[in-house]
């Protein structure tokens, strides 16, 4: 009640100063009016990153921030979101696994062909400079992290940054963008690359050896889980990116809760203090019925 | 004239559900979890509805299955739901949830509605919504024909007999005869209607795609665009029917929340609006109402409800 | 691709009236006065409609008539016009006015279509549209019960049996069964279906007055909101009837204009459009289907009608 | 077809100039959307200006410019167009003549009641400095000019502005705003006060003898027409405020035309080449079923 109270009075207050237009005909503080609706770009290069994934390049002015996503249209089939992993001038970037159906189809476009986007969505991580580093990639899980790695470089160049990019992947031909990246440490399920293991248990050997003030993590779900865990254990930060089934991308259809937080727009990226509330994180995820399952 | 914050009431009564303020959550926007309903309690929701339930658990359309334009929203969900046996599942121990929650259910046919209102047999709901009212979803609402008199008042009747909570049938604004679907659910014995569910169906066409851009071509408009349609639907049931009436449609500020009850509707429910202000687009609405009560010296929320009718 | 401007081709051609582009100025919306029409004809359109005239004069409601929201405008004008004597007077040699002009014709009864019809005779209309679909004047549209198969039919036929000219029967957004309407047109002899005319209606309460604001307390919805729904409208109308479509509802940019084509429209009618960018939307908008053709490769805008469909 | 032709590639540029926006989700220039709408406001002060015209001040923070006209609303009533004719930090007042049921009701308000308002509406005159200017008004007219001649003398403050105010009234009684502009030449049509005779003829003497840069005037058509052929022949300019039925006041119904303008957003305010064009000027006006009709 006194905090029901207070809630109220925090309110008024901030109408009186006038984040709240009351008197005018819109009382919205939200002036300019976003359309969710697809915009058409050309594919204008495809490569090839590793036998399943393929980076599909187009042209947007669209500006965001590392660990944003934008869901990608193919009319008529469906509309699913993917990680910009790429940045350079007005030339983005998807890098997309091929799994399902869709992604198939869009495996299948040509340059020239294309594709609606609209985005970008979610809050991205959070830029610290002058740190130690660690960034934790599990297969597809590390086309978040691209930018993110662009970015922190780009931010910290002169300033002593020490950046460890851990990779995971199940077997040598999976790993992701080892040009990009020439300094990543690997690892691989079968160890026919770099060490032989998960990204969790290299994680956890550096981890013991080497203080991280920040650490960036996705992929699998367990992974993040037990990232995160050793993470508390170390009593390092860390922010992970997480995954759920998307439907609207921005906020209203509750397709995409964790533990009361949504995904698409309160996420993907949570930080420790707000993963240690999420209950469902690692353990719970919902299917696209909307039930909530043992993930 | 003016009023102190202190005295101004916006406590309303909804079937003798008691609410701290009459904003209530929309079903179908946040309502899938506890621990989203949970949230939006604490951003402010007098009351939460989840988001409508089946017998059977159900995908829904494609995407995209919502989109905006600058006068509202589209959308097309097709009512994913995890069916029955799961959602009573998700939705036991209430008590969690600060403010009463509202049960939304659905059906092809009367008995899928009576399923459904069983499986809830043992959930801690406050009322239980039946929107017969869905344009854009095969087989359930206005496509399945819910949207007659006759269908309304069988459906209707068939839920009242198995409850004894309160039920609130949910109408649609495309249907001229509004008032007499209206009544043939209060002759059933509602205990209120809710005006009103999405507008249209609506179409967009992305005109380098050549083709309508969501998934089933069509949707249900809510937003702006709803505001005045469900402002007129409430002022003409008003006049028609004797059970209180929930407004819904367009409502993302206070002083839209107050034309709505001024219309006659004694609580408003909020959808779109969540996303025009966020999650504590209710504290704000509330807030707003405050302020605009205390500068036109109305202390009691109630005393607004069908000012605007002669 | 790129097309050069001098290639682009916007002419249409509509039940054999040549248009030089297929914008056409919507009844009510300016078209009061001979010199109106012209300056509208001076302003870009590819043709111009005359406001709604019946037998006798008429007042209309009071105002407020017409206000504005942030998602379109409302409307309860009440069919004001000078009758069809003083109509005939004042649009006598349209030879001034550059463009096509259609006459829109209203009555009470199936008797009162025919003697306007009667009394534009000598009158050089190009087309003779009539709306059985006001959403707000008593003895008219809906509130008259003209947007029933039966009636439309009747009404249709009887306007056909008198004249020469086109026929275009204009239908209600608000009416869940419109391609039976239509069809019922399509069947009595009419030559084209306008889709649509305004939606609702709808009403806005201000709420420190706690009254309506319109004097006949709600309006047809026009504009940005009744977009999507027009869109859907004459979408289902292109596979629905064999006759052409001019779409109607919310257009004011090039984009909103190819959208419709894309949805089956034939041409396009826009009247909240003037609001929203002036007299000279008609230009605006054909300027903008222009840019947009030569970036997009096309040369013909005849080629885009009905193309989002399968 | 040539004019045509310029026209498009006119426009062509204008897109090009960027001043209409292509690209993005919403093309239309105008952004900022408003809302037509009556804004309740209470009337603070009222005063009796002559027996048939009382003057009702109400607090509004509106900007216009002299001319414009604001639609005033009475719930349940109507709503009709008035002149904005006092203006002082944000009170705005509308002097209104007793002339049938709207006005009469008006008449009958009492401080504390309150009318809607919106607007303001229409072009207003256009503000010339350092000139000769007569103003002319006739009857309730003049309630159009008053803070025009307000504006004039604080434009012109020191710039040796010579106002010349002719004022007609049928009688002494009815003689508005003497104390407001004490050196108005006035004009009875029964002699009871000043000159006797119309406005017209005062100001046929007048402009025999004396040259004026720029007149104004706003009164009985009639009146209007008149002035505006002796500023002709005199080749003198002039502006009028034009008068007719208004539903919308803001040019989508058509009702207010005058040969092809709408007074109520290309006017009410028009100056000679316009006036010129306009062949219903003087002669023909519109009733409220929007019959052209001899005025
Ligand atoms: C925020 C976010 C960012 C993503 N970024 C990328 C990326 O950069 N590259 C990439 O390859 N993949 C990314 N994904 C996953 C990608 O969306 C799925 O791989 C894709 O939707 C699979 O579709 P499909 O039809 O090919 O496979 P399906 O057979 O339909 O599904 C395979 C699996 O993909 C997931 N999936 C399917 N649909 C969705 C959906 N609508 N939302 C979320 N997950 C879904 C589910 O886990 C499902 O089990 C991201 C997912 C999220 C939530
Ligand atoms: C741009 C403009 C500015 C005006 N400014 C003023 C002003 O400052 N002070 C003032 O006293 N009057 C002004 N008028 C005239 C005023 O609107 C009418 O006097 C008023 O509407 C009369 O209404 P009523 O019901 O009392 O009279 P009625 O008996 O209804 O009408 C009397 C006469 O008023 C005129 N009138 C009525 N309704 C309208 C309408 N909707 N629009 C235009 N004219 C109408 C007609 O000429 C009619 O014959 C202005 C008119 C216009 C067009
Ligand atoms: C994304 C979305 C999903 C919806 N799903 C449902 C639903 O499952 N059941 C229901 O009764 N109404 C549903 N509705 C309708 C809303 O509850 C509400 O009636 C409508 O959106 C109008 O209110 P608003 O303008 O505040 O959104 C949905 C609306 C939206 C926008
Ligand atoms: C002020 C106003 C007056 C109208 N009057 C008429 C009318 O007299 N006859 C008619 O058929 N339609 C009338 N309409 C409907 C329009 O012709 C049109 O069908 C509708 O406004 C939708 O188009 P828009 O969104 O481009 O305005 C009117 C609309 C407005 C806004
Ligand atoms: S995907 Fe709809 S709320 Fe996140
Ligand atoms: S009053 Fe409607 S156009 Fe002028």
């Amino acid at each position: 009640m006194v905090l029901k109270t207070l809630k109220v009075l925090l309110v008024l207050h901030m109408i009186k100063r006038k984040k709240i237009k009351l008197v005018s005909f819109s009382s919205r503080e939200i002036e300019e009016k976003k359309a969710e609706q697809p915009v058409m770009v050309k594919i204008c290069k495809i490569t090839k990153e590793s036998p399943g994934v393929k980076i599909f390049f187009f042209e947007s002015d669209v500006k965001f921030t590392p660990g944003q996503f934008v869901m990608v249209w193919i009319p008529l089939l469906d509309e699913k979101p993917f990680t910009i992993s790429y940045f350079q001038d007005n030339i983005l970037g998807i890098s997309v696994l091929k799994r399902g159906l869709f992604t198939s189809v869009l495996h299948s476009k040509k340059v020239g062909d294309t594709i609606g986007i609209r985005g970008p969505y979610g809050r991205g991580f959070n830029i610290k400079t002058n740190l130690n580093v660690c960034v934790v990639g599990g297969g597809i899980g590390m086309a978040s992290l691209t930018t993110l790695v662009d970015k922190l470089n780009s931010v910290n160049n002169k300033q002593g940054l020490n950046i460890t990019i851990i990779h995971g992947a199940r077997t040598a031909a999976e790993i992701l963008y080892q040009k990009r990246f020439r300094d990543m440490k690997l690892c691989t399920e079968d160890g026919t690359a770099g060490f032989k293991g998960t990204a969790v248990d290299l994680f956890e050997n550096l981890i013991k050896r080497q203080r991280f003030d920040t650490v960036y993590a996705c992929g699998p779900e367990k992974m993040l889980y037990k990232i995160f865990e050793l993470c508390q254990r170390n009593k390092t930060n860390c922010e992970v990116s997480l995954d759920r089934y998307i439907k609207c991308g921005f906020g209203v259809c509750g397709q995409c809760d964790c533990s009361g937080r949504r995904i698409c727009v309160d996420g993907p990226v949570f930080n420790m203090e707000e993963l240690s509330e999420m209950k469902d994180f690692g353990k719970m995820t919902v299917t696209k019925t909307g039930e909530r399952v043992i993930c | 004239m003016r009023v102190s914050v202190s005295k101004i009431d916006l406590s309303v009564s909804l079937c003798n559900i008691k609410l701290t303020n009459p904003t209530i959550l929309a079903s179908g926007i946040l309502g899938t979890t506890k621990a989203l309903l949970k949230r939006v309690a604490e951003n402010g929701a007098g009351a939460v509805t989840i988001k409508s339930v089946s017998v059977e658990p159900r995908e829904g359309h494609k995407n995209p299955t919502v989109i905006t334009f600058e006068a509202g929203m589209l959308n097309a969900v097709g009512y994913s739901n995890p069916g029955v046996e799961a959602a009573a599942r998700e939705f036991k121990d209430l008590q969690d949830v600060s403010v009463p929650v509202i049960a939304s259910v659905i059906g092809t046919q009367k008995k899928d509605f009576v399923r459904v209102v069983e499986g809830f047999s043992k959930t801690k709901f406050s009322a239980i919504e039946i929107p017969l009212s869905c344009p854009h979803t095969p087989g359930f609402g206005l496509l399945a024909g819910q949207g007659t008199p006759k269908a309304t008042f069988e459906i209707t009747s068939a839920v009242r007999r198995l409850t004894k909570l309160p039920v609130f049938v949910k109408v649609s604004p495309n249907i001229p005869e509004i008032c007499t679907i209206a009544k043939a659910a209060e002759d059933a014995g509602a205990d209120a209607i809710t005006a009103v569910n999405s507008m249209g169906p609506g179409m967009i066409i992305n005109i380098e795609a050549q083709k309508p851009i969501l998934s089933f071509k069509v949707g249900g408009i809510s937003g702006d665009a709803l505001r005045p349609v469900a402002v007129r639907c409430v002022y003409d049931l008003y006049k028609a029917i004797k059970i209180p009436i929930i407004g819904v449609g367009g409502i993302s500020t206070g002083r839209h929340a107050i034309e709505m009850l001024m219309a006659g509707a004694s609580a408003v429910e909020i959808g779109t609006g969540v996303y025009y202000r966020g999650v504590d687009v209710f504290r704000k609405v509330c807030g707003e109402m405050t302020v605009w009560m205390q500068e036109n010296g109305i202390k009691n929320v109630k005393s607004i409800i069908g000012v605007a009718h002669d």
